[in-house]
């Protein structure tokens, strides 16, 4: 892998290699160039994973037409997927090596459970919602059930914007989150759910499950199975697949036909009150 | 194109976490908490996360002024500190030791706060040492 | 895609039990009849449904919440 | 010119002098201001004759709420003044001084190049059908009655009630051809073309009104419904449970109790059946007006044995006369949207000749100079209105008024009778200069018809037109909770409130002129295209015509006539010779589209003839790509010589193909193809096709026998006629079902058609020398012409129109333009109409030097653009483009139409749409919840 990097490097097929390197005993983020070469002797892979595709783009918006060398899990995959799609990275500007591991149920390669979740207490088991819980169990939540162990967790939120910082999908340059008419700024609890909802909403056919954002989320709030439920609905809905290929994004009109019938107004039942 | 991740600690409370500056072309364009770092565990709060927000910022204070006629003015470290040292010493003569307090911040360190109180207590000689993480 | 949009929000405020809060249906302007069906069908619906369950959850105490889930 | 009648015309084209008798008013047009205080005060009651005499009027009256002009009019042979010499009611109690007694009927002679009349037709009386009653039953009604009932400004506020008394119908019966096929108790050959289809929606709507399920049943001979997508609104209505019975009703009687009514009828197998019906509907058909008719001898028009106008399928809006033109119900009976195209054609057929005069009578407007409010803090003036009694008789204008005056910023409410009126505009123009107001809000109606007049009045003021708001207190509040004047008045508030909260915000936005380049492209070289191409060359405008064969005809060519008789060859020859030497028109053979840019007044389109490639620019473009003919892939078509498609049969009969001459039974099948799963339309032309084919074969062999097997004959309007002549001639038309389709098997040299008779209620077998299916026509789908221009296509692959309706030839995308077999199957005669009117449509872009562009449109803020190409996805009217250089999306606001569908998508909040902005439309949300 280093020489292949290497060769990469010394023949310019790219111009910067993303990987990781240790520095004082933490592995962290490094950018290989061919005028450091021998750096690439140190390139590790680390367990400690952190958004690599992100730092591309930063660097690609510097010089849009970079060459980037990236260090890529199936999440990173992923997610480069997604940011092709939305015009923050060119497909033909990347070449990846591939590193096998990732947390999520979408991965195809090896197993990397010691990168899921840490365990959760009793108390959040019975008030909160558990974040190994398979998405299925949470819509399995009766309306004021789901309702109540959701808003329990959405009620610790500090509002640190850690879950949108991390995303590696997030690129905005102006995010929602900052809105003042949406999110007003200052109070904490932020809005509920709102915060939480405008940013799901927004997240419906980018997530790519990575779970970096539950794992930066101080408060752990189990978000990665609120971003599982609203891509699982873009893919009931629009059939799409997030960051499974380069594919335009679901949500265009033209050429569009919808077979879905609006749903009727039910009489309430009574069951709740 | 320069890119680097460098490790630091974050400056705005004791907590101590450990951070990751993302540095292109040698400006400071994002902070990562760190995920290996033992305080923070990859996590960290809305300050931390802004932290070259303020490095950044216009509104960063580089240099030492001085206010002048109602307006601030641009000075040296030098001139700076000998107005301060003065105008203590004639408050001191003036109003005594107490009519001075000392305000410090969990934006520097243990040491530096320690050396704060020292120099409030032993130099200027009072006991008014506050410190914005007991408000 | 009007429709894409609006079943997404439904799914999506399902979680909390809210889905019954949105409808969509498509009312010309030549539709006033239908209008005022829809529109009174709805309005009872939302006032048999009671106020929003949201609110309670900013001001309540945190732990009365908790206790309230079991 | 209202309350004006022609009374001669004389000269010739290019040069008319037309006398117009104008009859008194008695009502000063200028001084009315529509408040309907003599109305109310006039003593006379008169019966209504545009609510069909289901309700009085006054002798001073307005036909209807929302008539042009909206000025009140004494019917003089009604007055009690005019009649006995005293009262002037009027007179005394008009505010305004309007009235006068002393109008006199006068004179005007117009100067004019040419003539189109357009007078419309006249509803069948239905009084001589005895058997139905219609004039000593009260609940048998005319379609126009029952249209009134339907109506909420009709007789019972748009409840569904019948006459008698006023008891809401659960059963209803439509009786279809009422006047229309009929020649025994009338004169009227014809189809009227609309009723099958207006009868239809009329279940469908009072189902809708109606508070018990309505039973409701159609009786009729054949269901025409022909036209684009009503097929599937007749398929939707019968499975919603709308009773369709194949019968023509003979009688209607009095049930000796109460006021239900006995029908009966014979059902398809000839067995007698009764039933109670509450009300009886009689689909009258149209007729063209006595009056009209000798009108038409005054000035010398042709018309044809049923009054209408006497045209040829290839001129299908000139009259006899050269210089007047025709159209309308008065060339043949016809529904809206033919009516529509034909209207924009024969503006196109008059305005030919006279293309050198063009601008040349025309007014410069001036327009004062705009005030710059940007540094003023908001001075709202409100203007509540009463919109006669449609608001103020549900709302209470006043305490809404008293309301409006409280809200922040407003500083001058008003209430008025009409805000609409000509002297409320005058004033509101004086009171915005006087008070300085910088924002109008008007509480009224819908802005989809009033928001342009307010706004010239705000432009006429000397304020920015998008400094104004319109709150909805008539469709959405008072016509709908008339029966509640108390939550009509607290959501009168409401809206009020909401609509100062949003223009208390709104800034003053800009357009820009655009000049447009003066040159069009026509895509299509059939009948439609070289129409369309020729209309607008000798309106004096360059066309490019771009063909995809190397001959120009399209599928008229392989037609041997229309359906009046005219030779399509001919007609084929004259236009491409007239193409090939008008020097206007750059003819591309051979060709095809390759890329388009731009948009009205400003494309860029690159035409490829074999491997060369031109770029031409165009202001506006007209498709007219036809249609295909099905080739079926049942009935043996392929397997056995003697089946043949339409097209063929007609190639064999040009040919004069010794097939024909040996025929002694030919078998047509009709809706092959058409009306089933894979097109589920009726393709229009094919039941024509079929008689005249026919025909042409008993003109040939009269001893030749021809079974036609159909579903439902549909030769509407003139065309019915052909079908009578052929059954006449012995041709034996027996219906078939979708469910048991005819059986076409082989039989050496012939083929085996097995059919069952419904009459006979057996199965027959005809052996046939020829078997000629009616195939359908479809579309050839397109969809990358679709996507060069911007333009909707539906689930058939036609293009879709902007509205069905009312612009039938227009697309969504400004300055694109449809017409021909693209649109949907038609004859001739309406694809020369359709091409006329798409030329017509088109020469109203051409015609200007620049055109508009801006105002409420989207802007894209780049600092907050990360250029996802989400809103490009997103918009519906590809207005958007990806700068590449800069990295961000703009919108084009020439494209853009203020959809905001960007704006919504965004996840950066970058688009921003003018005049609905985030702060306007939460000022707006807040102001709706801050009750």
């Amino acid at each position: 892998m280093k020489e292949q990097i290497k060769s990469w490097l010394e023949q310019g097929t790219v111009d910067v290699f993303l990987g990781y390197r240790e520095v004082d005993h933490h592995p962290i983020p490094w950018c290989f160039t061919q005028e450091a070469i021998e750096e690439v002797d140190d390139l590790v892979v680390s367990p400690a994973r952190y958004s690599l595709e992100k730092i591309a783009t930063h660097m690609a918006a510097e010089d849009p037409d970079i060459r980037i060398g990236m260090l890529a899990r199936d999440c990173n995959n992923r997610a480069l997927n997604v940011l092709y799609v939305w015009n923050q990275l060119r497909p033909e500007q990347v070449v990846t090596v591939e590193a096998n591991c990732c947390p999520s149920p979408l991965k195809e390669h090896a197993d990397c459970s010691y990168l899921e979740p840490g365990t959760v207490g009793a108390y959040k088991k019975a008030v909160g919602i558990d974040n190994h819980l398979r998405l299925e169990a949470v819509e399995a939540y009766g309306p004021e059930e789901g309702r109540n162990r959701w808003m329990y967790e959405f009620q610790k939120c500090i509002k640190c914007y850690g879950c949108r910082n991390i995303c590696p999908v997030c690129f905005c340059r102006e995010c929602s989150l900052d809105h003042d008419d949406l999110v007003g700024t200052g109070p904490l609890l932020p809005d509920i759910p709102i915060f939480h909802l405008v940013r799901a909403v927004h997240m419906a056919g980018r997530c790519i499950d990575c779970g970096l954002c539950e794992d930066a989320c101080p408060m752990d709030i189990p978000l990665r199975l609120l971003y599982q439920k609203v891509n699982r609905i873009a893919m009931d809905l629009f059939d799409y697949r997030t960051g499974t290929s380069g594919d335009q994004p679901p949500f265009s009109i033209l050429g569009d036909r919808v077979t879905l019938e609006p749903k009727p107004i039910q009489p309430v039942t009574g069951a709740e009150a | 194109m320069e890119c680097k991740l460098v490790p630091s600690v974050c400056s705005y409370c004791g907590t101590g976490c450990g951070v990751l500056f993302e540095v292109i072309n040698n400006k400071i364009v994002g902070t990562l908490p760190m995920k290996t770092h033992p305080v923070n565990e990859g996590k960290l709060c809305i300050k931390g996360w802004n932290l070259h927000e303020h490095v950044n910022s216009i509104l960063r204070l580089k240099q030492p002024l001085v206010k002048t006629f109602g307006r601030f003015m641009k000075t040296d470290w030098d001139e700076a500190i000998q107005l301060t040292a003065d105008r203590f010493k004639e408050i001191i003569a003036k109003h005594g030791p107490d009519s001075i307090g000392v305000l410090v911040s969990a934006k520097i360190t243990n040491e530096e706060n320690y050396l704060a109180q020292k120099l409030a207590r032993a130099v200027i000689g009072t006991n008014n040492v506050d410190h914005c993480a007991r408000l | 895609m009007t429709i894409k949009r609006i079943t997404f929000l439904q799914e999506l405020l399902g979680l909390f039990g809210l889905q019954e809060r949105v409808h969509l249906a498509w009312i010309s302007s030549a539709e006033a009849q239908k209008f005022v069906e829809v529109v009174t069908a709805f309005t009872e619906k939302i006032k048999s449904l009671g106020p929003n369950p949201l609110p309670a959850y900013r001001d309540a105490p945190r732990a009365a919440l908790a206790a309230a889930a079991h | 010119m209202t309350l004006s009648e022609v009374k001669d015309i004389s000269g010739k084209e290019g040069n008319f002098t037309v006398t117009v008798a104008r009859h008194p008013r008695y009502v000063d047009m200028n001084k009315c201001i529509a408040c309907g205080t003599c109305a109310e005060k006039c003593p006379k009651k008169v019966d209504d004759l545009y609510n069909e005499r289901l309700m009085k009027r006054k002798a001073i009256y307005v036909p209807y709420s929302q008539t042009v002009p909206l000025k009140y009019a004494i019917d003089a042979d009604n007055c009690i003044y005019f009649q006995k010499g005293k009262c002037r009611a009027c007179e005394k109690f008009c505010p305004a001084g309007a009235v006068n007694f002393d109008d006199k009927e006068t004179e005007v002679a117009l100067k004019v190049g040419s003539l189109i009349l357009a007078p419309g037709f006249k509803s069948f009386d239905p009084s001589r059908y005895d058997t139905y009653a219609y004039t000593t039953l009260p609940n048998v009604v005319t379609s126009l009655e029952f249209e009134r009932i339907l109506s909420a400004t009709g007789p019972f506020m748009g409840h569904l009630s019948r006459p008698s008394d006023k008891a809401e119908p659960a059963k209803i019966a439509w009786f279809q051809c009422v006047g229309s096929r009929d020649v025994n108790r009338c004169d009227n050959g014809y189809c009227s073309s609309v009723c099958c289809m207006y009868a239809i929606k009329q279940t469908v709507i009072a189902r809708e009104h109606s508070k018990v399920p309505l039973d409701c049943a159609v009786f009729f001979m054949d269901m025409r419904t022909h036209g684009k997508d009503f097929d599937r609104y007749y398929e939707h209505a019968e499975k919603d449970g709308v009773r369709f019975i194949r019968s023509r009703a003979h009688t209607v009687e009095p049930m000796p109790e109460g006021d239900d009514l006995l029908v009966t009828y014979a059902d398809e197998t000839g067995h007698l059946q009764k039933e109670v019906f509450n009300m009886v509907v009689l689909s009258t058909g149209l007729e063209v007006d006595e009056a009209v008719v000798s009108l038409s001898e005054r000035l010398g028009i042709d018309l044809d044995e049923y009054h209408f106008t006497l045209t040829d399928s290839f001129h299908p809006v000139a009259t006899s006369v050269p210089g007047i033109y025709a159209c309308g119900a008065f060339t043949g009976p016809k529904d809206i949207p033919q009516s529509v195209m034909e209207a924009s054609a024969a503006a196109c057929a008059a305005t030919e000749s006279l293309a050198p005069a063009r601008n040349t009578c025309t007014k410069e407007l001036i327009i004062p100079p705009e005030r710059d409010v940007r540094r003023e803090p908001p001075r709202i003036g409100v203007f509540v209105c009463n919109c006669g009694i449609n608001i103020g008789g549900v709302v209470r204008v006043p305490e809404v008024a008293e309301f409006a005056r409280g809200l922040p910023h407003v500083v001058y409410v008003e209430e008025n009778l009409f805000t609409c009126s000509q002297d409320t505009q005058d004033k509101m123009t004086e009171v915005i200069k006087e008070q300085g107001l910088n924002r109008v809000v008007v509480a009224a109606c819908t802005p989809r018809t009033h928001e342009e007049l307010f706004q010239e009045t705000l432009i006429n003021a000397g304020l920015n037109k998008y400094l104004f708001e319109m709150a909805n207190i008539r469709n959405h509040d008072s016509w709908v909770h008339g029966d509640d004047p108390d939550a009509a008045t607290e959501k009168a508030k409401d809206l009020v409130r909401m609509a100062v909260a949003k223009t208390a915000l709104l800034s003053p936005l800009q357009q820009t002129d655009l000049p447009i380049s003066q040159s069009a492209l026509v895509v299509g070289g059939g009948i439609a295209g070289m129409t369309a191409s020729l209309a607008l060359a000798r309106q004096g405008y360059p066309v490019h015509l771009v063909e995809r064969s190397e001959t120009l005809g399209g599928n008229a060519r392989m037609l041997n006539q229309a359906h009046k008789g005219e030779p399509v060859a001919d007609l084929i020859q004259k236009l491409t010779e007239e193409i090939r030497s008008e020097k206007r028109i750059t003819l591309h053979e051979n060709s095809v589209i390759t890329h388009v840019d731009g948009f009205i007044g400003n494309f860029k389109t690159e035409i490829a003839t074999g491997s060369s490639r031109e770029i031409i620019d165009h202001g506006v473009a007209i498709l007219a790509t036809g249609a295909a003919e099905y080739k079926p892939k049942e009935y043996l078509y392929g397997e056995h010589e003697a089946v043949v498609t339409h097209l063929e049969m007609d190639g064999l009969l040009r040919n004069n193909d010794a097939r024909i001459d040996k025929a002694r039974q030919v078998v047509f099948i009709q809706c092959v193809g058409s009306r089933d799963d894979e097109h589920p339309y009726c393709s229009k032309v094919c039941c024509t096709h079929t008689v005249e084919s026919a025909l042409e074969l008993k003109k040939r062999n009269p001893d030749i026998n021809i079974v036609v097997l159909y579903r439902d004959m549909r030769t509407y309007g003139k065309r019915e006629d052909l079908y009578r002549a052929a059954r006449a001639a012995g041709v034996i038309f027996v219906r078939y079902s979708r469910d048991e389709k005819p059986v076409v098997t082989a039989d050496g040299g012939r083929v085996d058609v097995r059919f069952r008779d419904p009459i006979l209620d057996r199965t027959l077998t005809v052996q046939a020398d020829l078997l000629c299916l009616a195939t359908a026509i479809v579309s050839h789908k397109d969809e990358t012409l679709a996507q060069f221009f911007k333009v909707p296509m539906d689930g058939d692959g036609w293009f879709l129109e902007a509205h069905q309706k009312l612009r039938p030839v227009d697309f969504a995308n400004d300055g694109v333009f449809l017409c021909g077999m693209a649109h949907y199957p038609k004859p001739i005669d309406e694809s020369i109409a359709q091409a006329q009117a798409a030329a017509s449509r088109a020469l109203t872009v051409l015609a200007m030097d620049t055109i508009k562009v801006g105002g409420i449109v989207s802007v894209i803020d780049p600092d907050l653009c990360s250029g996802c190409l989400a809103c490009i996805q997103v918009c519906p009217f590809n207005a958007i483009s990806f700068n590449e250089e800069k990295k961000v999306a703009e919108v084009n606001e020439a494209l853009c139409k203020g959809c905001g569908a960007c704006a919504a998508t965004c996840p950066s909040e970058a688009p921003v749409l003018m005049g609905f902005n985030n702060t306007e439309i939460y000022a707006q949300i807040r102001g709706a919840l801050a009750a």
